[in-house]
Order: structure tokens, then sequence, then C-alpha cells
């Protein structure tokens, strides 16, 4: 047997945690770097997890040689990707109307879908995911994790953790205009960037006078009145400067009416780059795409290497994203090593992907930095993290080992 | 692990690795590089040994040595060192003689394919892995494979093991077991493609784009089978004539060079003689013509000739899949002169209704009882449950097969035949059919098919009768190797 | 996806000319000197050859390095690159490529005769990118879409004619064991074995013709008793290589008299050419391995994988072949029984069975070939080892290792200047020379100034200044410009995925 | 091989003069096997089933040489329904529809079912819409409908929705689900009410999640149909209380699937093989069957899932599925155990009436 299982661990790169370990939420991590996304890093220290919350986060180290002891070069909070498009498919889409801010498109995931647990191999413990763009307002996103039980509820971080919808070409793109024969719904669609952007300011103006006029009331808009009051967040994908510009020109536009002030946070902001002061001055967070090789990405728009560094730099809070890709060259670690290479440093490219993301979404208080009493997320490294000669090696989810960073046993 | 090996447990889980590996590799520790056969011997003890259908021996022993069975006999000396296994019963394994585990799914689906085509060249020795152990786990070792299965000609068909991490040596067990053909599929149906079609205001592609063939097709289909034969007797025969030719003329040739070597002196002289003459005459001199035959050329090689030539002659069978009685009627009626011609029928949902034809020219019919519901391709509309049965009863020779649809129907090949018994078949006939019947058929009965002294062991350990729930199968012996045990996940 | 990315490059053709020229005129003062006489001062060189050297110093002239060392002194006359800060590196070598061309396939299936020379377009982004990312040879072969393809080419990324680039021409021909489209695996098989027999029919029955020619002549000079003339000595020569099949009395056949369509593949026959044998599964190792046997270019075979093809790992190592593997590093496999994935990195697999092998890059940006070695080391791979696989190796598998894939005297003048070490995410390439020239500087690199930070390219449209573009803007002026909309272009992610598939 | 009072075996379609049928063994209701099985068949119902003894005074005798056991019951049929009724395709609710009014006994294809030893047959409307409305329990001979209000089919699966038409998601289609439920009335009512039980008509694991959920939140009984990989959720759907009716198994079916089915059974889970005859062929329903116990399934499981466990998921346990006192009397004569697949159908009986008799006999 002994061959066969060397010739195990040179296959199972990422090779599943042993038959036992599933359910014990109990560890001590051993580590050279301990990076906890709170600007503490802790040489030579230790992380331990008990039922399923860190319990502990030492400098010290007390070496016991227990079965539970994972030695480890680096350890990580799990990672965060800020717009992970995983688990939804076409029947995620409700088409019949453009604007449904109540619905949940939390419903309509699929926790099966084999991508959550590619994304978990590659570190990415908590993914948010939205409902497709195909609508202007879509309804409400959701937190969950990419292991757990096979319930909705054991996978939830957090529940409608933002309202989301899109600016752009996208909601506007499949409709057809509303002459010519009409076969169905798509004929009601906006199908222009003015429609989407009139629907948007329309829905909003409607949620802030509905109270002295019903005839405004349309289903969810009590949604709308809370992203207006900022108790929900609004989540916008908007690539281009155009669509950038047009979401924060919206959430000014609530404000300078004193119809409420919304919480607002860009996603895909590819062109953030060209008009930061826009994100500043409106105190809007933003989610960047995955980096385009040449330049070129969604929406015709183009993403400088350097964005999320000039963001960062201009005090704008920054998270990244994989959209769930799992490729060795595409997914979460690697994006934030793009953005170092764009020339973000280590910290700042580790908080876009752990903390960052958690405060933008409300989910600080379980996940996003190895801090006592969070949840125990934790990624252990062979090397430093995001460099592409180092890779996530074991994953601890809720403190169950999900990627066992031990060489597998050889008997 | 052996180097040959890897190939196969990548593919299994973690979860199920260790024992899939037991079975393949304890038998692989034998064979560094994988190519050399098995060396360990075993001795297999049977409360019950099936020899072949009809001949059974209580509490016999089979002696296995490098691949092949090296004995066979009651009160048999365990020899030195061999492994012992024993079952309530022993016998043949398997042969899956229309099926399509190990082939790769391209070269299943292949509409390409011609005469020439080797299914051989398209086995995937390394997939599967899951598959090829569940097979086993059924009791088929042995599957014929046809690339371009659906195709008008589907080119050289090739019997394979299914063990998994077998080298592909030990793997084909015939590259070239018969040419398969079709007739009057309507998976052959001309212009045909994925067909659409409006639901809810809606394009949706159709699952089965078969539209039925008309009559021309089919007629034409027929057509194309008897000239491709005929194409191939007559390059046949002008290979021979042309054998013949050259040697007349090579002879005539040496013949001639020497009688000009004779002649060359004289021919010499003459020509100075009449050089000077027409110098004289002051004409221009003229060389005499020299006239020859010239080298017979050979016909032009046609690699799909080579293989229907061997088909017209008979050294190879031809398979042909088709249903419909206009059809059958036609294409035997079309055969009937190549008596050389050694044809099976595949398929032959309505072989009823040319029963007597078949039984007189000898044509097994390979059945496919295939359990079709509503929306089957009209070819199967005739396929019955029943067909094995009253075909055996009409006294045609009946094999049943899994009918090359899908990888994983010839695991199920053993049900489809009890289910085959359930309809009226006797089950000896159906163990016939599985094991001596489709060996015999396809050319490899000299290597499969029985337990006997010499053939290559391809034996199954079960725990009770064959074709039953009890028969459940303990071991599996192929090439001589274990490649099954009650371990295996 | 790599059959995609070049088509990307064709569109930017243009822009690309653009830069390069702008590149070009950055060159001139390093040029001046004129004497071909270049001394690179670097604080670390990596030679790739022995251990790396602290404060090394790179002499190269006319093209080819004259020493490498901490102590060899620059020629007094040289142009000296003094950099400290930086960290010298031979270049990297890709070792299959089917980027840089218009079209990567022709739909001739046995097409020996082709040349991928004129098919390449010298101003496509990719060189350019190449050139960048520090790729300075790179070895260009028709794509797979063929049962035996075109001859490849070996060039470098600078230039503005195929001359200009060229390193090598007829660096192999492309011979195909995966289906081609619309076929399967066994027709290729056929097709391919196919190609060969025809090659031999053919020369059978130049040589029977030339044969049957004279023996009629000598009979017919019999008949007319005349002595027969010696023949004109223009002579062919006998088939060399080492194939299973020898076609006796080819020496009678003069090489010209040879149907150029076919000669290619005799050339491949006798050993002359390398060949570049594309392997998309294990199982089509197998047939790969069998047809270089039979037809005597076993010795002279690359394999190029994909897919499973590390499956035959065994085999291959067994063959001693060396390999080009796909820039799709991990193979991920769903267990039927379970639905569990597991994942390969396929060149642990490689390295583990000491097969010689070279890595191909995603694309010459980012993710170029930097990047697959350091995922290698992240798969425990050794550093030395992978860093091969992208430098030495790769070059010794275009028979190029006399000339390029490390830093030694007596080898091309090609030198990367890097910020950091080569393998980390925050290095970038400095400055490239290129046979003892200067050809790129980072700092005067336009493209790369717009790929980084966005400024607009020379060529591009700049936009107003938004003045009240918007009726409800009350904010402050965006200094910005207006951002260039480019519909052409499509987001890959975009697309819906699926969800997990249904029992395939 | 019937003796010669085979023909007083024939009288029995008189009712009066009551069957005593005699079988070397037979199946029972939970799947163990009585010897020298003696059943009595009176006015249509099974009047007695016991082992030895002789047959009662003035009874016709059959004497059998083989196995005899109750009609199998075939889960989510079409059969007996012109294809085109089973779907209104113009509205994805019709919770109101019944199948029972499509129903036409004489089609070819329920006699097909018949031949194969299956006696019922619990047709559903097609999976296709939100609320597809109520199945129906038929015979496959004499055309009796057993039950009209067998259950309501609810559609959770992604076929169920249509990109044009109203709902096209998931959430949305919840939403509606959560509406009708609010004020129910008619079937949907009943089913609320926990009279009929609702099937829920699933494919992925996903959605057998979101009927869980679902049913759970609705406090609603029935049964999850059509998922394969149901079982990988045994757990899960064991907690719910809900049983599963398994999508049609055939030749070639994945080995992960015959797995599920075997957890499901692990864990307790009721469940009964789906047919969906006649798009599928009737003796699969045998061969599913013979699949699983290959795989390891105990024979008396698979026995139940073919006829009491599939009868009380159709809601007519107390008429038929079992070879006891009191049930009607539909009963199979095998040649063999009626789980080997080389065993066949020599004679069908219901309600007492010979339906079927194989060739030659």
């Amino acid at each position: 047997m002994k061959t066969q299982w060397l010739l195990l661990s040179l296959v199972a790169t990422a090779s599943l945690a042993r038959a036992g370990d599933d359910e014990r939420k109990a560890w001590t991590i051993l580590a050279e770097k301990i990076y906890t996304s709170t600007g503490r890093v802790i040489e030579k220290g230790m992380v331990q997890v008990n039922n399923g919350k860190i319990a502990q986060v030492t400098p010290s180290v007390e070496e016991g040689g227990a079965a539970t002891e994972l030695k480890v070069y680096a350890v990580t909070a799990g990672l965060i990707d800020a717009s992970a498009r995983l688990g939804v498919s076409l029947t995620s889409v409700e088409q019949s109307t453009e604007v449904q801010p109540h619905r949940r498109v939390a419903q309509a995931v699929d926790i099966f879908a084999p991508e959550f647990e590619r994304v978990l191999a590659g570190g990415v413990t908590t993914v948010l995911v939205n409902p497709p763009d195909s609508n202007v307002i879509g309804g409400l996103g959701v937190a969950l994790k990419t292991a757990g039980g096979d319930t909705l509820e054991s996978r939830t971080v957090r529940a409608d953790v933002a309202l989301r919808g899109a600016i752009g070409s996208q909601p506007s793109g499949g409709n057809r205009p509303a002459f010519g024969r009409a076969t169905d719904f798509f004929n009601r669609r906006p199908t222009t960037r003015m429609g989407v952007e009139w629907e948007w300011r329309k829905a909003f103006w409607d949620a802030a006078q509905v109270e002295r006029d019903e005839s405004k009331r349309f289903p969810g808009i009590e949604r709308m009145q809370e992203a207006l009051a900022g108790k929900l967040t609004v989540s916008i994908q908007a690539w281009t400067t155009q669509d950038i510009r047009t979401a924060v020109f919206l959430k000014e536009e609530m404000e300078r009416e004193k119809l409420g002030s919304p919480r607002l946070v860009i996603d895909a902001a590819a062109e953030a780059w060209k008009e930061p002061q826009l994100l500043v001055r409106s105190k809007t967070g933003v989610v960047l795409p995955p980096f385009p090789a040449l330049g070129r990405t969604g929406d015709g728009a183009f993403m400088a290497w350097n964005t999320a560094q000039l963001l960062h730099e201009k005090g704008v809070v920054v998270a990244l994203s994989a959209h769930g890709a799992a490729d060795l060259d595409e997914r979460l670690a690697a994006q934030a090593g793009y953005a170092m290479r764009g020339g973000l440093s280590f910290e700042a490219a580790l908080a876009a992907v752990t903390i960052h993301p958690a405060r933008l979404f409300g989910l600080e208080e379980r996940v996003g930095s190895l801090e006592v009493g969070k949840d125990a997320d934790l990624v252990l490294w062979n090397g430093e993290p995001f460099e592409p000669t180092s890779r996530p090696i074991g994953v601890i989810v809720d403190g169950v080992l999900r990627v066992d960073p031990r060489p597998a046993p050889v008997d | 692990m052996t180097p040959s090996l890897p190939g196969l447990v990548l593919g299994l889980s973690a979860s199920i690795l260790s024992s899939a590996c037991a079975t393949a590799a304890s038998p692989a520790k034998a064979r560094p590089g994988g190519e050399q056969p098995a060396t360990e011997v075993l001795f297999v003890r049977a409360e019950r040994l099936i020899v072949r259908p009809g001949v059974e021996l209580e509490g016999a022993q089979v002696v296995v040595r490098d691949g092949r069975i090296a004995a066979v006999g009651k009160d048999l000396a365990v020899p030195e060192g061999a492994r012992e296994l024993a079952a309530p019963y022993v016998c043949a394994a398997y042969l899956d003689p229309w099926g399509a585990l190990g082939l790769a799914a391209d070269a299943r689906v292949d509409s390409a394919t011609t005469a020439g085509t080797r299914a051989a060249d398209g086995v995937d020795t390394y997939g599967n892995k899951e598959l090829r152990l569940e097979t086993l786990r059924a009791g088929v070792t042995c599957v014929r494979v046809q690339a371009g299965a659906s195709a008008r000609v589907s080119g050289l068909g090739a019997v394979l093991r299914v063990a998994p991490g077998l080298s592909p040596a030990e793997a084909i067990l015939a590259a070239e077991s018969a040419l398969a053909m079709s007739v009057g599929l309507s998976a052959n149906a001309p212009n045909q493609g994925p067909s659409f079609d409006f639901v809810d205001g809606q394009l949706v592609q159709r699952e089965s784009s078969a539209r039925g063939m008309d009559l021309f097709d089919r007629v034409g289909d027929i057509d194309r089978v008897v000239t491709a034969i005929e194409g191939g007797r007559s390059y046949l025969q002008s290979k021979i004539e042309h054998k013949h030719e050259l040697a007349e003329w090579q002879k005539k040739i040496t013949e001639k060079e020497t009688e000009l070597d004779k002649e060359f002196k004289k021919a010499k002289k003459d020509r100075e003689k009449e050089e000077k003459d027409a110098k004289e005459k002051g004409k221009k001199f003229e060389e005499k013509k020299y006239k020859e035959d010239k080298r017979p050329q050979p016909p032009r090689y046609d690699e799909d000739n080579e293989v229907l030539g061997r088909v017209a002659n008979g050294e190879l069978p031809l398979v042909v899949q088709v249903h419909r009685t206009a059809e059958l009627r036609g294409l035997l009626a079309a055969t009937a002169k190549h008596d050389r011609l050694r044809l099976l029928v595949a398929g032959g949902s309505e072989a009823m209704n040319c029963s007597a034809t078949l039984v007189e020219r000898g044509v097994p019919v390979i059945v496919m009882p295939a359990l079709v519901g509503e929306g089957a391709v009209d070819e199967l509309d005739g396929a019955d449950l029943t067909l094995a049965a009253r075909l055996a009863k009409a006294g045609v020779e009946v094999l049943i097969g899994s009918g090359g649809g899908s990888a994983a129907a010839s695991r199920d090949l053993p049900l489809l035949a009890q289910i085959a018994v359930g309809n009226g078949w006797t089950r000896e006939a159906a163990f016939a059919a599985l094991t001596v019947g489709a060996a015999r058929a396809l050319d490899v009965e000299r290597s499969i098919g029985t337990v006997e002294r010499g053939k290559s062991a391809e034996l199954l350990l079960l725990e009770g009768e064959p074709l039953t729930n009890a028969g459940r199968v303990k071991y599996v012996i192929s090439a001589g190797r274990v490649v099954l045990t009650p371990e295996t996940k | 996806m790599t059959l995609l990315s070049n088509s990307t490059c064709a569109p930017c053709g243009p822009r690309a000319l653009g830069a390069l020229l702008l590149g070009l005129l950055a060159l001139a003062p390093a040029a001046h000197a004129g004497n071909g006489k270049l001394a690179i001062k670097a604080g670390r060189v990596i030679t790739m050859a022995g251990a790396d050297i602290t404060n090394g110093v790179i002499t190269i002239e006319d093209g080819r390095i004259t020493g490498v060392g901490a102590d060899s002194k620059a020629p007094w006359d040289a142009d000296v690159l003094d950099h400290p800060e930086l960290v010298a590196f031979p270049g990297f070598v890709e070792a299959h490529s089917i980027r840089g061309m218009d079209r990567p396939n022709e739909n001739v299936p046995v097409a020996p005769f082709l040349d991928v020379r004129d098919s390449i377009d010298p101003i496509s982004f990719f060189f350019e990118d190449c050139l960048r990312s520090g790729i300075l040879t790179i070895n260009i072969q028709q794509g797979p879409a063929c049962v035996i393809g075109g001859q490849g080419m070996v060039v470098k990324p600078f230039g503005l004619t195929i001359e200009q680039m060229l390193v090598r021409s007829h660096s192999g021909l492309k011979v195909v064991a995966a289906p081609r489209p619309g076929r399967s695996r066994a027709t290729q098989a056929q097709e391919l074995r196919k190609a060969f027999l025809e090659l031999r029919q053919y020369l059978d029955k130049l040589v029977q013709d030339k044969k049957d020619g004279k023996d009629y002549a000598r009979r017919e000079a019999l008949f007319q008793g005349k002595d027969l003339e010696k023949e004109e000595n223009k002579k062919g020569r006998a088939q060399e290589g080492n194939a299973s099949w020898k076609i006796d009395g080819l020496e009678m056949i003069p090489r010209g008299e040879i149907d150029d369509q076919k000669e290619p593949l005799l050339r491949l026959v006798e050993g002359k050419i390398p060949a570049f044998f594309y392997c998309d599964s294990a199982m089509s190792v197998r047939l790969a391995l069998e047809v270089a046997r039979a037809n005597g270019f076993f010795a002279n075979t690359v394999l190029v994988l994909e897919g499973d093809a590390w499956k035959a790992a065994d085999v291959i190592a067994e063959s001693g072949l060396p390999c080009v593997l796909s820039p799709n590093l991990m193979y991920v496999e769903r267990d039927p029984l379970t639905g569990k994935e597991t994942e390969t990195f396929v060149p642990k697999v490689f390295a583990d069975k000491k097969i010689r092998f070279a890595l191909q890059s995603v694309n010459a940006g980012p993710q170029s070939l930097w990047f697959q070695a350091a995922q290698c080391v992240a798969h425990g791979i050794e550093r030395k080892a992978a860093l091969e696989s992208v430098t030495k190796t790769a070059a010794e598998v275009l028979r190029l290792g006399k000339r390029v894939g490390t830093l030694e005297a007596g080898k091309d003048g090609n030198v990367v200047l890097l910020s950091g070490d080569p393998l980390s995410v925050t290095s970038t390439v400095q400055y490239v020379v290129l046979d003892g020239r200067l050809v790129y500087d980072r700092s005067k690199d336009v493209r790369m100034k717009h790929l980084m930070s966005g400024v607009e390219q020379a060529n591009s449209t700049p936009g107003g200044a938004m003045e009240n573009s918007h009726p409800h803007d009350e904010g402050p002026e965006a200094e910005g410009e207006k951002p260039k909309k480019d519909k052409g272009e499509k987001d890959e992610k975009e697309e819906k995925k699926d969800p997990e598939p249904k029992k395939d | 091989m019937f003796t010669i009072l085979i023909a007083s075996g024939l009288l029995a379609a008189a009712p009066e003069r009551p069957l005593a049928i005699h079988a070397d063994k037979a199946r029972l209701a939970d799947g163990k096997v009585l010897e020298d099985a003696w059943v009595v068949i009176e006015d249509g119902k099974i009047s007695s089933v016991r082992s030895g003894g002789e047959a009662p005074e003035d009874s016709a005798v059959l004497r059998h040489t083989g196995w005899i056991s109750s009609g199998l019951v075939a889960l989510h049929a079409y059969a007996g329904t012109p294809r085109a009724e089973l779907r209104d395709t113009t509205r994805t609710m019709l919770p109101e529809a019944r199948i029972a009014w499509a129903l036409d006994p004489a089609r070819p294809e329920v006699a097909d079912c018949l031949r194969e030893g299956i006696t019922s047959l619990l047709v559903t409307p097609a999976r296709q819409s939100l609320v597809g409305g109520a199945g129906a329990v038929l015979k496959t001979a004499g055309g009796t409908i057993v039950s009209r209000e067998a259950q309501l089919s609810l559609g959770f699966a992604a076929m169920s929705y249509v990109s044009n038409r109203y709902p096209t998601s998931f959430q949305a289609g919840l939403a509606e689900l959560e509406r009708l439920l609010e004020k129910p009335s008619g079937l949907l009512e009943k089913a609320k009410e926990g009279e009929l039980p609702v099937l829920f008509e699933v494919s992925e694991r996903s959605d057998v999640m979101r009927a869980l959920a679902f049913a759970k939140q609705q406090e609603l009984r029935g049964a999850l149909s059509g998922a394969e990989w149901t079982g990988e959720l045994a757990k899960s759907v064991k907690e719910s209380g809900l049983s599963v009716v398994l999508p049609p198994i055939g030749l070639g079916e994945e080995r992960r699937a015959l797995r599920a089915v075997l957890s499901l059974a692990q864990e307790g889970v009721p469940f009964g093989f789906g047919l969906d005859a006649p798009l599928s062929h009737p003796a699969s329903l045998r061969l599913a069957a013979a699949l699983c116990v290959r795989e390891g399934l105990a024979a008396d499981q698979a026995w139940r899932a073919l006829s009491s466990e599939a009868a009380r998921i159709a809601g007519v346990e107390a008429q038929l599925g079992a070879l006891a006192e009191g049930q009607q009397a539909d009963v199979v004569l095998w040649s063999g155990d009626p789980l080997e697949l080389t065993s066949s159908v020599q004679a069908v009986y219901v309600d007492g009436r010979r339906a079927y008799t194989a060739e030659g006999r």
C-alpha cells in the first residue's frame, strides 16, 4: 500500500481531510507568520481553534505534538470573494420584472455546486453571492460559507447582505423595444443605459414618496426604503466610469434631495481609477473585478493594474474578487498577487480579500480577521501568501479541517 | 505500485483508492513495465465448475499460470507457491459481443469511419476505472467495441479486456475482430442534425434528432454494403491477377534479355553496316524501333478494400446492424451469392420475419433486448424482450449484446440476458451466448469462452448459479490476474 | 484557451506597431557605441549554469556573451549597463506556442510543406508582450487541428520583419495524435498512418519507375546493338535515419525529383527535422510513440501534452522523450462515485518521474512563464527544476541549448534585468538585452504605462472634461478623462456558470 | 404449468365461488417468503393467506408451481393519458387540475404494464408545472380508478420554470407557492391540512434542499420525486418525514445513484420506484429493483419498494400493495421469485379476475 499512498500524495494536491477529522473542531496551528488582518503580524506564533471559533492567537508556542497540531509557514483568515458568481443559474433570475428588491437569490443558489469546493481549495471560505445582473434591481444578495452542512442555514454567514442591482449594458441586454410584435414580457424592460438609470431613480423616488402616495407602491418597496435609510447596503455593478458616476450621482441625489443616504458599494468597478475622488467624496466602497491581462474587461471597461493601489492610497475601501474563478491564474489569491504587482502593499492586499469585504458587507463580527471569538475560518500557507511560489495547503472552515495540510499518511 | 498503474489509480478518489489498488496492484506487482503476462500462479477450487455449456464438474480445480489455464480437472495438486481461491461456482467470464466500454467516446460516435478504421486505435486504457470495476463485478471481462458505431461503415472492431490498468498489449485481446456496418439506422438519415422545435414560445433542441429514413435511404444502404463487399472482392481478384501477370512479364523479359545478349554481337555488326550504308547513300541513319510490353501495374493500394477483400473472402466476419424486415430481407438476398461471407446480424428487431433464411444461411443474430419506451427510433419498434427466445425457438443462433450505445451498458448485459430468460429464453442458451457463443462468432474461441487448458484465464468465481441474484461475483480473473476480489469497493 | 489567445492580438496590430516604433526610438542612445560591446553589471546574476553571482558582470561582444562573473572586466570601450539594484536573468524560453500568427490552423489535414513563417504577424501584441515579460525565445508551431502540420519556426520577440525576428527556421513539424475537429482518435490514427504509408508507396514507385526506365534503356541498346552511354552522374542519396521501413534504391532518385509536398515528410523520417507530437490525452501518447518509432523520428520527437496525458507518465518516462506541458497546470477530475473532485498538479507528476519538461505560458502578460514556474515551486517542485523548465530545459528541447537558456560565455547575448527575484509577484522586467542590444527599457514602455496606470496611449482619443455632463452632478469636477468605450470586447467572466453538471 | 384444475380456475370469473390458489412460495407485504402458500380470493378480495393446509370447501382450486405475490405498484407513471394532456402549457399553476379526468384506461401502454405484473399505477401530472394538480391511482385492468386525488404535484426543479412565463426563478416560484398556501382552497387546502400528500418534483440536490425547507415551513407531508441523488441527503430527508419516489432506474444507471438508494435504505427513508411508463419500458420497474439488489439492497426491502411501500406512498395501502387478508385481490403468478429477472409473469389477477395469461399457458 505504501507506494499507493505516495502516489496519492502527488495526486491529490488538495487532499481532502481524512475521515474522523471531518467533525473535529479543535486545532492548534503553529506558524512562522500569523497575518491577523488587524495590522498585527505575529512571528512564530500559535492559533488555537475550539469548537468552530478562534480561541487564542498568541506569539508563544507550546508544541505538544498532538494529532490536532498543524505546523505551517503562514496563517491568514479565510479569504472572502466579495463578488463570487457561484451556484446561480438561469433559474436564479426573475425575468418578469426589472425591479424586484425583495427577491432573495439565496433561495435559488445551488450550495452543492462543485465550484464551491474548488474555491475552497483556493483558500476562499466566504463568498458573496448576488442575483445575476440581468435585472436592474435583482434583489438581495447573501454571504455564504464555501463549506458546511447541506442546508442553506448552515452555510449562511449573513442573509440579505445587500440590495443588488446593476448599471450599464447588462440589465438592458437581451431586452427588446416595446414596439414590434409583443411575444412576452421581455418587451417591457429597459433597452438602454438611460432606461436602466431611470428605473433606479424611479424606484428610489417611489420608495421615498409611497408614504404620501400609495399609488407608488410596488413589491419590495420596503427594501428600497431600508436602502434609502442606509440600513441595507446597496451593491451596484458598474464597470465603466460612466456607470460608476451614475451610481454615485444617484446616491448623492438622494442625499441632496433629503430622501436618505444609501450605503453604496460599487462592484466590478474596473474604471474607478479614472475618478477616484468621486468615490472618496461619497464614501463609496469598491469591489474590483478580476485583473484583465490585457486591460480590457467587462462592459468594455479598461482596468489599469494599479487600480487597487491607487484607490487604496486615496482612502477608498477596496475589496478584490475573482468572480468565483478557481484556476491557479485566476483565483482570489492570484488576484491579490496581481494587485501587489500593481503596487499594492501586502497588508493592503490581504485586507482587500479579508477584512475589507467583511466590513463592506457587515460580516466583520464573524469573519475577515484572525481574532479571538471569530469563526475559525483559516487558510494555511506553505509560503508567503499571494506569492505564486506559495499556495494554500490547508483550509479550515468553522473549525472543520476541509483541506488537510498534512502529508498523506504512509502506511 | 507498478509503472503502468498510476493512470488507473489517479482517477479514484482517496476514499476508494486503497481498496481499488488492492485488486489492481496485487497482480500488477508481478509485472514491471506492465507488458509481461501475469506471473502469479493461481489455484482455483470450484464446488461446481462449468467447463463449457453442458459440461460441468463437481469439486474440480483450475490451475492458472502465465495468464493461461494450465490445467483443469479433479483432485489436482496445488502448485508451488500458488495463490488459492475458492467458490461454489466457477465458469468462463462473459463476453459482450456488442459493447462500448473501453472505447473513447469520440471514437464511438465518429461518423468519418471507413472499412480501414480500427476500433483498436480508439481504445482508452486509462478512462472509466470505476465503470470497469463495476463491469467486472457483473461478470463481464471482455467486450467487442466498434468505432463509428452508428456510421454506415464502422470499420474493424476490437475485442478488449475491460480490467483496469492493463497494458494496451493485454487490454486488446483481438485488434481486428470483425468488420461492422449498419443499414437503415435513423441515426444515418440524410441531412438530419439537431432538430429544433418551439416549446412555450422557446426554441428547444430536440434530444433525438432521428427522423425515420425513407425507402430510398434504406435501399441505398443495402446497396452500399453489397457494393463495398463486391469492391473488396474484385480488389482481391485483381491483386491476385496482377501477381500472375507480373510473374509472366518477368519471365518474358528475362527470356528476352538472354536472347538480346545472344544477338548483341550480330546486332552490333548489322548496326555498323547500316550506319556505313547510310553514310554512303548520304541518308540519315535511323535506329531500329525497340518494343516490349510495359511492366503490369498493381491495382492502386486501397486500405479499405484490403479489409473488404478479407471480409469477402471470409477471413473476417461482417457484423451488420439492421433491424427492419425490409432491409434484413434485402441484405440477405443481396449477400446470398457471396458464399464465403460470414454474416452476423446485430439488432434484428424484426429478425423473426426472416428466421428461416437466417437458419438456412447460418447467420447468427446479436439481439439487444432494448427496454425502450415511447419515442424510441423506429427501427427499434419491433424490439421485444421475447426476441431472443423466439429466434432461438426458430433455430437461429442467438447472441446477446448491450448494443454499443453506452459504456455503462456492458455492465448490465448479464441483467439483459436474465430479462431475456425471463421472457422465454433458456438460461443455458443465455449462458452459452455470453461465453463460448460470442467467442466463436468473433473468432476468439481459441483464446476465450470456455474453461479449457491453454485458453486465456478469463474466469468468474461465483457464490451461486450464474445469471441469478444468488450468483454474485466473488472473484474475477482476467488475463490470468485476480482483477476483482470481494474487498474491491 | 491558448487557441483563442492569439486571436486577441490580431486586431491590435497597428497599436502595437505604434508602441514598438516608440520603443525603437527610445533605444537610439543605448545603441550609440556601435562597436557591439556591452557590459551589464547587476546586483545578482542568475546564470542557470551553476551558482548565482552577486554583483556580477556580463560582457557581450558582437551579440555573444564573452564573459560572466563577479570579476570579469568590462572592456574599456563597451557601453555599460550598471544596475546594482537589479537581477540579471537568461530570459525565458517558450518551447511551444501557437500564438503570434494571424490564424494558427490550416484546414489541409496533411500539409508538411506549410511554414508558419508565412503566418507570423511581427507586429502582433503577443511579441511585444513577450519582450515585456522577458520571453526572448519563442518556438511558434502550427495549431493542432491537423494530422501533420507545417514547419515551425523559432523567433525572438523583436524586429519588424520575420527576418529580423528569426532565430531558427524549420524548427520542427507539428504531428498530431489527437482527433481534429469532427474526427475521432481512431480516424486520426488511420490518417496519420496513411500519411506515412503514402510517402512510402510514392517513393517506392519513384524508384521502381527509375529502375524500369534503366532496364528498358539497356535492352533497347542491346537490341539496337549500340553500347550504352554511361548514365548521367546526378545521383540522390540512400535513405537515412532508422525508420522501420527502408526504400531500397532511393539513392537512384536525385532529391530534387522528389515532390516538394512529400519531401519535408521524408526529411522527418530521415531524422533531419524534429517533430512536435501533440497528444491531447494519455491514450494518444501510445499512438504518438508507435508512429514516431515506426517512422524513424522517435529520437527527434518532443511530446506536446494536454488533458490527462500525464496519466501516461510512465510510458513517457520509459521513452525518455522530452515534453512540453499544457499551460493549464492543474488537472481536475471528478470521482463518478462520490462526485468529489481530485486535483493533480501536472508538472509535479513529470518532475517526480524525472521526465524532462518545458512549460507553456497562459499568456504573455502577467501569467507568462515566470508565473508558471512559480506555481511549480508552490506545488513542491524544487526551484532549480522549476526555473529550468522555462529556460535551460526549454532551450534544450528546442536544440538551442548551445545558444540560449543560460548566461554563459559563448551564448547569445540575451539578458533580462528584473527588479527582483524572477519568481516574485512584484518583480518586473526593467531592461531586455537581445543579441547584445538593449531592446527594451520599461521606463520608456508606453503600453506598459498604459496597462499599469491607465495612461492613455499616444494614438488613443483623449476625452473632454465632463462639465455638467450629468444633470444631478453637483460634486467637484472630474479631472479624469472620458472612458473609451470599446463594445468589441466582452468579459468571459460574465457568462453564467452552469450549475453542477448532470451525470456525464 | 397449471394442473388440470385450471378449468375451474377460469371459472373464478364468476364471483360466487371462492378461488383458492396454491403456490410453492409467496412474497408477503414485508418481503418475507411464505412456503407452501394458499391464497384464497373471494368477491375480488383476498380472504386468506396461509401456509400449508388444504383448500377451503367448495372453492375452485388452482395449483401453481412457482411463486405468487401481490401485484406491483409503479409510481410516477404517465400511462393511460395522452401525453399532451398531462400538462397545460398556458399556466404554471393548476391547483385544481386532476389527472383522473385525462385518464383513458383502454390505452395500450396500460396493458403493457399489466403484462409485467404491474397492477396499479400512480399516474402523475407532468413535472414541468409549478403546481401540477392531483395524481391518480389506476388499475392496469378493469379501468378502476382507485384514487382520484392521490397527491398534489408541486414543481421544485428547474424544469418547472420557463424563461418567458412568470415565474422564471426559484425565488419568485417559492414566493408564489407561499402566497397560494396562505389562504389555500380546494386541493391546496387539503394538502395544507395534511389530508392530501404532496409530491415534490425535484431533480438536483439543491431542489431537494429547497423542498425540504419548504415542507418544514409549510408543514406539508408527502414524497420527494425524481432526484437520483436524494439519498446523499438521506439524514435531512429522514428528519423531514417525507418519502421518496425514485426516478426511473434503467440499464447503465450510474452507480452513484444506486449508492444513493442504499443510503436511503440505511437511514430508513421509505421509498418506491418511479417508472414514467410508457416513456420507459414497464420491465424496467423490476430491473430497477434488481440493479439495487445487485448493489446490495436487501431483497425484502426491494420488494417492499415494489409493492407495499409504493402503495403507501400512493396513499392506497389500505386497499392494495400487500398479499394479505382484506386487500383487493391483485395477485401475480410468477414462474419463480419475482425479484429474479429470470422469473416471468404466468398470470395476473386484478380484483380477483384473471386479467392476463402468459402465452402457452
